[in-house]
């Protein structure tokens, strides 16, 4: 489509003699002149300084400007500033082009002349460009306050507080008929034995009483439609025996998925015998004792001799590859609570490496061995092996390891064996993955938007994950973990709008042919494919506008606002021009 | 004969534009023949825009993006990295010469990396020679 | 096949002065910093795992606790305050304990109090018989000469006696400090020759102390060098110049030379390693056990009796005289009778002992590998 | 109905002779525009000369359809006379639109063309190195022949033209409807498409008429069409068949995928692309299932001489338009 | 119900004032206590003895009170089903988890063993009042943690102030080359958000400042902050660097880790937010000549930006409640001695290798050995890294430097296992042919994706060596490393060029001040207390104060991130609610006696 040329002026920084002094801006300026559709072309100072931005704001109304080229700094640095300023005088910001030629050409070129031919270049490139900008509007979406937290554990609670403390309504969903998740099945926690039991009971009755939490138990979500700050969960209540469940429909803005892990299943790995020897049991098995203050063998006595083994199920080659993060401290505490139920009794800990990373966890292993706890260290991927004892023997299992501090194949005496069970990802991830549009990683774990700095949210705009659905967490890295995850929904329900950005890409539903290549590549799952139309398009609020749907659109069919082809174009033949 | 080499470059908005500001927040010097376009992302770079800067007289084609795993879009740069090896079936068929397109990975830490991926480019194009696209499209016609 | 661990043993060696074994976690610090630790014998840290695990029969077959002479860098070191010197220092204790058959050893480290009751009981004895021996055969009022009260020929007799009666002993614990560490130890093959080519090393290692002249700080090897060597010319002097020795009131400066020099040598020594005790000065004389104690005390005890006997009988105070010399051998008598054989002076032999095995050992595993193959590089580690 | 006769001329330059076939495949339609027209000019159809095209009144001629590229003076020469004389040009058919399966000779210089044509092929008798030229002068006479040109052009890099009609050939509907549009025009009886426009062809890619079931792609290898037993329902791009439907105009009636054929791409590129070669490319790669660079190379190993399956009616109108190859 | 109340100390860190005998009597006249023992320090609980006691006196309800009475609670289970009455009756008093070691701790450890004897969670009991909450926030330093909680409180549309000490926000991260285990650059991920913060319209960055005093009630801070003279204005300067061209001051630069010099007026790092340059006053000659000599920098600025006689001033701040982010240090590695750190050159800290290794750093990336130089001013041999000097071809990486160690840093600083691993990669991929050395004691790879990142850095052909490194010493040049090879049971000797010491983190130095300043609580270690370690990770004893990351304990990035989130969501709440809570110290004995009860009876 022709259009008139529309009305340009071009603005070159000196940036005292930052630029000034490699490039001969006035020269630049003039040349910019020659351009189609350039009216005024300065040359100026520092034009981010006030009298430079008040002199394009001047400009835009005397010379009544449509766009405007700013040569000077990287647009990191300052592109909001003039965008800022074009805003001040009624132009749209997105009619505003930055030529980079600090860091691109006066601070890294040294000879003059080349580097005003370079400096020309990019100032043609935007002229052209900015010629085929179009005016850009940020638009916003409404943000529903509510918020759907799947599972009850202390991730789910913990979250769902923090939304009821907030004065927000909070959908908590447990699958279970009642909430507390792992946790709940736990006596003391590591390091510092404290009650789990209080942690649960304070987390339930505040949930339970609070009026901004609606409480689901025995129910599970079915669907979940819509984008970010505009979900519809249905979520299936079963009813109780007898009776047919019924469908809640919800309306919320964002999901935190919190449901946690499941156990190892001890016996996958046979050399340890679960399951076949009565007394060897999981971590599991053991709460349960101390909880009954009941630590004995199946026969009923007190052990004389417990064994605790790490890592079963993981940091393994043929079952999980990674570390379970917990289990370590756990059989640590394991020993000190066996040492304080049966004084006499001795402890043996067979480990790979001692993970006591945490805040008082060295400490409390340091204790531990202070108390006479036998250490002894197997090879990862190795294997101890658990038999019934020989008659003569005062002890019920031999546990033979090839210890690896003495180098010596040691047979250490059990009368209880305790397998430290690892974490792996429940069987129903993949659902909920599908459910919530969120992906998992080879172990099941659901995959954070960023490792680093983004480990609660997804690449799934408005579902966030929190707890050891994540990957192996403790406690407090946990109970932070649901925090984090609510304190990012609560920031968006203050605002109470979703702002989109006004750069996305938009798909051209005349032209698009549902061949449905794009689909695959959107990371952020912005691409919707309608088998009723046979198109696809962008749900603009989930887009971050890389672009990849754009270049691989065989039929030219998506748009990326702000970058489009014939925007880049323009530039490409600028600075070949 | 001595000529300057005219290179097209597309930088990644977060890493290699970040690194390109860096190499001048640095004042690490380099060659000046490269005119960087900004695009968010290496994803977003079309061969058609290769092909496009070749034909109005490029003599080279330089496209950086983040390191494989550092895009800030987690995938983008595999998608460039994935169309590269074909366009450069594509470059070889209509006979562009090798090295006068090139795809490579800059850090927003690796201004040194930029100026010196610049340099090499630079001169490496300038040991082919200008490009024949437009010289070549212009005989054509004069043939007739 | 897989060796039996035992969990109970840690508590059977607290009482020799291991509680602190527990808290190693195995870093290896101690093993790299000891000046002694080089292949075949990486200690402390290997010893401190076996009897963290109650490895028994390994403990017992280990020369490396006698390769230690306590310098202490290890404990300083130690992140977790393990005290791998201490450690090493109770497992020799413990393998005093071993390697004497009577079993008296070990009753003596289970308690201080048995060793007290038996050195007074012994010194009792003692007293009470040469008093009756002197009465009976002298008089109190001479030292020498004659009708001496104690005469140094039947003391002569009787020391002879002791000291045959003490290497009988001593030799019975060495051959089974050597069946434990070398004799049963199969898979060790050993010929003779190395046996009497390596033999030299008894003698220089108990004169010298070469090794414990290794160790970073120097003065504990010079004080403990002087004790020793003192000692050992007392004792020459004892068993073969007795009669010069009591001989007087011409002083015969043949021997009484090396006598007071080697008195004052004991005295020094003796009140050096107890002031250090005292003060805890360093890591090697943090913990005291009781037979440390003890074994001091007495000694001094001995020099202090022995020396003044010997002044009294200088100026003709002989009645003094002779009544000290029997306190002084109420205090050698126990001393030699049970420091010796079964508590802390033990290491007089076992220690020379151990490192000259140790050599004859490295010598025969030496020759085991260079028939077997090359050791693995780091790779394999 | 108009009182004259509407004047045509149908051409063919560098072409297989499809295009006119196709014309031809119109059957009685072709006797309805017999009708309405007069068909001045048609060398394979009808007798006539390029004199009496020279003859011609500038604009003399209703509309002219032009199939096949210009490869020679000889193709200049008449395209430039039938633009001159006819109102319409229409170019019609892959070759004249985008230089079509001729303009493929682009990717080898001239030389190397006439070296395989006329000195080392096989059907050669031995010895013999004749080689066409231009001017050559047989016992006393001088003879000339068209100007074999260093490459392939699409009409419009030649001659201005006002309508396009793509297609390998054209389908037959797609044609009527075409000169059904430029007589509706001429006659006043409609509005004339916009100049430049495509016609007998539509907006989107191919995939929008396939029938065949679409997801989302993943491809870990290519095949070539007879080296897998191919779903009947599932897009062929999905099963590694490199099918050019996506990239493609669609208006041909999905003919070729229909019958388990991957769409060759003769409809030429969506609109508001520029070149079909580079949207196929990306498109293609963009569902290779691999991040690692040596994997990714065997995979492409299965696409064996892309461009010409990428560009395979459009080289001459790509971007670069040729090998430059030196 | 007949209840029993046993008090006996773990002795968790050092035995805290609480009067046990006064909880004891305390206790006794609780309704339903029939017994009160008070068991002391470590006490053997002997299950059989407390079961006779337990039938004696028919007890159904044990509450067992101490520092962490946990730690006896499987005895006192065992002798209730030993003497046949409910394990669940058991309850924890717990004076450690509660907070019973602040400032009236006696009082608290009363509350705390009330709430146990009346069967009620203390943090469900001890719920202080609520107060007003003032919508602004503060954010004291800069670094991921400080930048994720202002960012998350800013884009909430809330005012934000953010307090950094230095010259420029980013913290230690900044100076990262890649971070463990993704591999991706700290630059490319943390830049674009220190970015973010400069711009963002909610925040106000104040650097090179510092918080001076905190005083008023949560909800209704008041904060007084210093801010320091940068000597240079902020908003004009464009980081042209002519001025420290012109400087003739060069001193090691902060931001390298002290591997290069950076001028008396500089920017830390050209990324920098904000983007401008600062006068270091303690280098700076005409500060320190009080304006006779020098002041180049001055008159060579371009915008006359820099005003070097420009004075400091204190702003007055209100807000609602604070974040905690100061961070950590490192700790001093010479005061190792067998490392032979600051005797050695090539022996160096972590912080100096990622310097080293970052493309940014002073050679550019390039990993070489320290090479002798001459320092044209002070005319002595020095040792510097330069680009062009010789590679290592051996590196040895001596983990757990100072850390789990009781004659330093007792706890294991978490991050230094991997960070360790990470330079090992490094060294590989940027050294093919260098060999590697991990000394290490146990190999902590315990996070997401950790344990696989150890595998394949094994897989890449480093060495790992189980055994701490003992100590480094010169031999011709080259670095004689002494450790033990536990696993092969040897002790080694080689030499190496270069020795990097994987250094534990330590509490900030200014730390106490700030929890005095605050009223917040410091562990054994100096690390700041959480309100519950496991309930509440970013809460403190005081209201409306949290804390976030590493100041609080040792962290890697993603924990640090997480935590920061999670503090200001605490904020967020209470802002988005209006409502925030009081100090835990304001609530008084009775008024958690009667909530207690009160929830007794509901």
């Amino acid at each position: 489509m022709e259009m008139a040329e529309p009305r340009i002026g071009v603005y070159v920084c000196n940036c005292g003699t930052n630029i000034a002094k490699v490039v001969d801006c006035d020269a630049v300026a003039e040349s910019a002149a020659q351009l189609p559709g350039v009216v005024v072309a300065r040359s100026y100072k520092y034009m981010c300084s006030n009298p430079g931005q008040e002199m394009i704001v001047q400009d835009i109304e005397e010379h009544s400007l449509e766009r405007v080229i700013v040569a000077a700094c990287s647009p990191r640095m300052h592109e909001r500033t003039f965008r800022r300023a074009l805003e001040s005088a009624g132009l749209n910001p997105y009619f505003l082009e930055m030529a980079n030629i600090r860091e691109h050409v006066s601070w890294v070129h040294d000879d003059g002349e080349e580097a005003t031919q370079k400096a020309k270049a990019l100032v043609h490139a935007g002229v052209s460009r900015v010629a085929r900008n179009e005016p850009l509007e940020r638009m916003s979406v409404d943000m529903c306050p509510n918020t759907l937290v799947i599972g009850g554990g202390i991730a789910g609670m913990t979250a769902a507080l923090e939304f009821a403390d907030a004065g927000k309504k909070a959908y908590l969903v447990e699958r279970l008929d009642h909430l507390g998740g792992n946790l709940a099945r736990v006596d003391l926690t590591a390091p510092y034995l404290d009650s789990a039991r209080d942690i649960i009971t304070d987390r339930v009755r505040r949930v339970t009483e609070s009026e901004n939490v609606e409480v689901l138990l025995d129910a599970e979500v079915r669907s979940l439609e819509g984008f970010v700050g505009n979900f519809k969960a249905t979520v299936h209540q079963n009813g109780r025996p007898g009776e047919s469940g019924s469908d809640v429909a919800l309306d919320v803005g964002s999901v935190v998925v919190c449901t946690g892990y499941k156990e190892f299943d001890a016996s996958r790995i046979t050399h340890y015998g679960y399951g076949k020897l009565p007394n060897v049991i999981t971590s599991f098995e053991f709460e349960r004792m101390l909880r009954e203050g009941r630590v004995e063998t199946k026969e009923g006595k007190p052990p004389q001799y417990v064994a605790i083994v790490h890592c079963v199920g993981s940091r393994s080659e043929e079952f999980h590859s990674y570390c379970s993060r917990v289990c370590c401290m756990t059989a640590i505490k394991y020993a000190r609570e066996v040492k304080s139920a049966l004084p006499g009794c001795y402890v043996s800990d067979v480990y790979v490496d001692m993970h006591a990373f945490g805040k008082g966890m060295e400490d409390f292993y340091e204790r531990s061995s202070e108390l006479k706890t036998l250490f002894l260290m197997y090879e990862r991927g190795g294997h101890p092996v658990i038999r019934k004892a020989d008659p003569g023997d005062d002890c019920g299992m031999l546990i033979q390891v090839d210890e690896q501090l003495s180098g010596e194949v040691i047979e250490i005496p059990a009368d209880l064996v305790i397998l430290m069970v690892g974490m792996e990802a429940r069987e129903d991830s993949g659902d909920v993955a599908r459910l919530v549009n969120i992906s998992r990683d080879k172990d099941g774990w659901f995959i954070e938007s960023h490792p680093k700095l983004d480990p609660v949210a997804t690449t799934t705009e408005g579902i966030f994950i929190a707890g050891t659905c994540a990957a192996p967490k403790d406690i407090p890295d946990t109970v932070a973990q649901a925090r984090a995850a609510a304190a990012r929904i609560l920031g968006k329900i203050s605002v109470g709008k979703i702002e989109i950005d006004a750069v996305y890409a938009e798909v051209d539903e005349d032209h698009c042919s549902g061949c449905r290549i794009c689909n695959e590549l959107c990371p952020y799952v912005a691409i919707e494919y309608d088998p009723e139309t046979k198109r696809s398009h962008v749900i603009s609020a989930l887009c971050k506008a890389c672009g990849a749907c754009v270049a691989a659109c065989p039929s030219g069919a998506i748009k990326a606002r702000h970058f489009t082809d014939e925007q880049i174009f323009a530039q490409i033949e600028g600075v070949l021009a | 004969m001595s000529y300057e080499p005219r290179i097209v470059g597309f930088l990644c908005n977060w890493c290699s534009y970040a690194g390109a500001d860096l190499a001048g927040t640095s004042r690490i010097h380099y060659a000046s023949n490269v005119r960087i376009i900004r695009v968010m992302c290496t994803a977003r770079v079309d061969p058609t825009f290769v092909l496009k800067a070749l034909h109005d007289g490029a003599d080279g084609v330089l496209i950086c993006g983040c390191h494989p795993g550092d895009c800030h879009y987690s995938e983008g740069n595999y998608k460039a990295m994935r169309r590269y090896p074909l366009l450069k079936k594509l470059l070889a068929d209509y006979g562009i010469e090798d090295e006068r397109v090139r795809l490579e990975w800059v850090s927003a830490s690796e201004g040194k990396r930029f100026a010196d991926i610049v340099d090499d480019m630079t001169e490496r194009v300038r040991a082919l020679g200008p490009s024949h696209v437009q010289a070549d499209l212009a005989s054509d016609m004069a043939e007739r | 096949m897989a060796i039996r661990a035992n969990p109970k043993l840690i508590d059977e060696l607290e009482p020799y002065g291991a509680e602190d074994v527990v808290k190693c976690y195995h870093c290896g610090n101690c093993s790299a910093v000891c000046p002694f630790s080089e292949a075949p014998y990486v200690f402390p840290r290997r010893p401190m795992r076996y009897l963290q695990m109650g490895l028994e029969e390994k403990l017992k077959g280990d020369l490396q606790p006698w390769l230690c002479y306590y310098c202490g860098e290890c404990s300083d070191q130690c992140p977790r305050e393990a005290e791998p010197g201490e450690t090493m220092m109770s497992l020799r204790r413990w393998l005093t304990s071993r390697y004497d058959w009577t079993g008296i050893s070990r009753l003596f480290y289970k308690s201080w109090r048995y060793e007290v009751g038996a050195v007074v009981v012994v010194a009792i004895l003692t007293i009470i018989g040469f008093l009756a021996f002197g009465f009976s055969q002298g008089s109190i009022d001479h030292y020498d000469g004659p009708n001496a009260f104690l005469p140094s020929s039947s003391i002569h007799i009787f020391d002879w006696t002791l000291a045959i009666v003490l290497l009988a002993l001593l030799l019975s614990n060495a051959a089974r400090m050597w069946w434990f560490t070398m004799g049963r130890d199969k898979t060790l093959r050993v010929s003779v020759g190395t046996y009497v080519s390596r033999a030299y090393l008894l003698v220089v290692h108990f004169f010298t102390q070469k090794r414990y002249s290794q160790c970073e700080r120097k003065s504990p090897w010079l004080v403990h060098l002087g004790l020793m060597l003192s000692y050992v010319t007392m004792l020459i002097l004892i068993m073969f110049f007795l009669a010069e020795m009591a001989s007087g009131p011409g002083v015969d400066w043949r021997v009484h030379v090396f006598g007071y020099i080697a008195t004052i040598g004991l005295v020094a020594s003796t009140i050096v390693f107890l002031r250090r005790r005292i003060r805890k000065s360093s890591a090697a004389y943090k913990h005291s056990h009781e037979s440390d104690w003890i074994f001091l005390i007495l000694l001094l005890a001995v020099a202090l009796t022995g020396i003044t006997q010997h002044i009294l009988h200088r100026y003709g105070v002989d009645v003094a005289a002779n009544l000290m010399y029997v306190t002084h051998l109420a205090f050698v008598v126990p001393m030699l009778l049970l420091e010796v054989p079964f508590s802390k002076w033990s290491h007089l032999a076992y220690r020379p002992l151990a490192m000259y095995f140790a050599e004859v050992r490295a010598a025969g595993l030496e020759k085991a590998e260079r028939e077997a193959a090359p050791a693995g590089d780091l790779q394999a580690a | 109905m108009a009182d004259r006769k509407l004047q045509i001329a149908i051409y063919w330059g560098a072409a297989c002779g499809g295009c006119d076939v196709s014309v031809l495949d119109t059957n009685e339609f072709i006797l309805t525009v017999d009708q309405v027209a007069d068909v001045r000019l048609w060398p394979i159809a009808a007798d006539g000369k390029y004199a009496d095209v020279e003859a011609m009144a500038d604009g003399e001629l209703d509309f002219s359809i032009m199939s096949g590229a210009v490869r020679n003076s000889e193709n200049e020469h008449i395209a430039k006379l039938l633009r001159q004389k006819s109102k319409i040009f229409v170019a019609y058919g892959s070759c004249a639109y985008m230089g079509g399966i001729p303009g493929l000779a682009n990717l080898v210089p001239r030389e190397e063309i006439i070296e395989r044509a006329y000195l080392n092929n096989p059907s050669l008798e031995p010895g013999n190195k004749t080689v066409p030229l231009a001017q050559t002068s047989v016992n006393g006479y001088d003879l000339e022949i068209p100007k074999f040109y260093q490459r392939v052009y699409k009409l419009d890099q030649i001659v201005d033209v006002d309508y396009y009609v793509p297609g390998c050939p054209p389908q037959p509907d797609q044609c009527k409807a075409a000169v059904l549009a430029l007589v509706g025009a001429l006659t006043g009886q409609a509005d004339p498409p916009p100049k430049g426009s495509v016609v007998g062809a539509y907006e989107r890619a191919l995939c929008d008429d396939c029938a065949r079931s679409k997801s989302e792609k993943k491809v870990k290898r290519f095949y070539r069409p007879w080296e897998i037993m191919q779903d009947p329902e599932k897009c062929l791009l999905e099963q590694g068949i490199f099918c050019a439907g996506p990239a493609t105009r669609s208006g041909c009636g999905v003919r070729c995928p229909n019958s388990g054929i991957p769409c060759r791409g003769c409809y030429g590129p969506a609109p508001n692309v520029i070149d079909q070669g580079a949207k196929l490319l990306s498109a293609v790669a963009s569902i290779v299932d691999s991040k690692d660079p040596d994997e990714l190379a065997q995979i492409f190993d299965t696409l064996p001489d892309f461009t010409s399956f990428a560009n395979r009616y459009s080289v001459a109108a790509s971007p670069l338009q040729r090998s430059h190859r030196s | 119900m007949r209840i029993g109340v046993f008090i006996c100390q773990a002795g968790i860190a050092e035995a805290k004032a609480v009067n046990l005998e006064a909880v004891g009597l305390y206790a006794s006249n609780l309704p339903q206590v029939e017994v009160v023992e008070v068991l002391g320090l470590l006490p053997k609980v002997d299950p059989d003895e407390v079961a006779k006691r337990i039938t004696e006196s028919q007890l159904d309800r044990l509450v067992i009170a101490g520092d962490s009475p946990g730690f006896f609670k499987p005895a006192f289970t065992r002798a209730m089903s030993l003497a046949g009455g409910e394990p669940d009756e058991v309850r924890l008093a717990s004076f450690r988890q509660y907070g019973a070691d602040t400032a009236n701790s006696t009082e608290r450890a009363k509350a705390i063993v009330a709430c146990a004897v009346y069967g009620v969670p203390f943090s469900l009991a001890a719920v202080p009042a609520q107060t007003k909450m003032h919508p602004a926030s503060l954010v004291i330093g800069g670094g991921i943690a400080g930048i994720q909680a202002a960012l998350e409180i800013a884009d909430a549309g809330k005012r934000v102030y953010l307090v950094e000490r230095t010259g420029t926000i980013g913290g230690h991260m900044a100076m990262f080359d890649k971070t463990f285990p993704t591999l991706d650059c700290a630059a490319c991920i943390l830049t674009p958000k220190m970015v973010a913060v400069g711009q963002h319209e909610n925040i106000e960055l104040m650097t090179y400042s510092e918080v001076e005093s905190i005083t008023g009630s949560p909800g209704a801070y008041k904060a007084t902050v210093l801010r320091n003279a940068r000597r240079v204005i902020e908003s004009s300067c464009v980081a042209c660097a002519q001025c420290s061209d012109v400087c003739p001051v060069s001193v090691p630069s902060e931001f390298d880790a002290g591997i290069a010099k950076r001028k008396a007026i500089y920017i830390p790092f050209p990324q920098a937010v904000p983007n401008a340059y600062l006068v270091d006053e303690a280098s700076c000659t005409y500060v320190q000549s009080n304006g006779t000599k020098c002041g180049a920098c001055a008159k060579k600025c371009p915008k006359d930006c820099i005003d070097l006689d420009a004075r400091g001033d204190v702003v007055k701040l209100d807000v609602g409640s604070v974040v905690v982010a100061t961070g950590y240090g490192v700790l001093d590695a010479s005061v190792i001695e067998p490392y032979g750190y600051g005797v050695h050159p090539n022996v160096i800290t972590a912080l100096e290798f990622e310097r080293l290794t970052n493309a940014s750093g002073p050679t550019g990336g390039r990993i070489v050995t320290k090479s002798q130089r001459l320092n044209k001013k002070t005319k002595a041999e020095e040792w510097v890294f330069d680009p062009e000097g010789a590679p290592p071809r051996s590196v040895a990486i001596i983990h757990c430097v100072g850390s789990r160690d009781r004659n330093y840093n007792p706890y294991c600083s978490r991050v230094c296992c991997m960070y360790s691993l990470k330079f090992a990669h490094l060294v590989r991929e940027k050294l093919p042919d260098a060999e590697c050395y991990e000394f290490y004691i146990d190999m902590r790879a315990y996070g997401k994706g950790y344990e696989e990142f150890f595998q394949r850095i094994k897989q890449e052909g480093t060495f790992v060596v189980r055994g701490r490194s003992a100590s480094v010493s010169e031999r011709d040049g080259r670095m004689l490393i002494k450790g033990e090879d536990i696993l092969s049971d040897r002790v080694l000797e080689f030499p190496v060029d270069m020795v990097l010491l994987a250094v534990g983190l330590t509490p900030t130095e200014r730390s106490d001040q700030i929890a005095a300043m605050l009223g917040i609580p410091r562990d054994q270690d100096g690390w700041f207390t959480e309100a519950d370690y496991n309930a509440d990770p970013t809460g403190t004893e005081r209201g409306a104060v949290y804390v976030a990351g590493a100041c609080q304990g040792p962290k890697d990035i993603p924990d640090t991130v997480a935590q920061a989130s999670a503090a200001a969501g605490g904020i967020l709440k209470g802002i988005v609610s209006g409502r925030g809570v009081d100090s835990l110290g304001s609530l008084s004995l009775e008024e958690i006696e009667a909530r207690a009860k009160t929830l007794v009876a509901g």
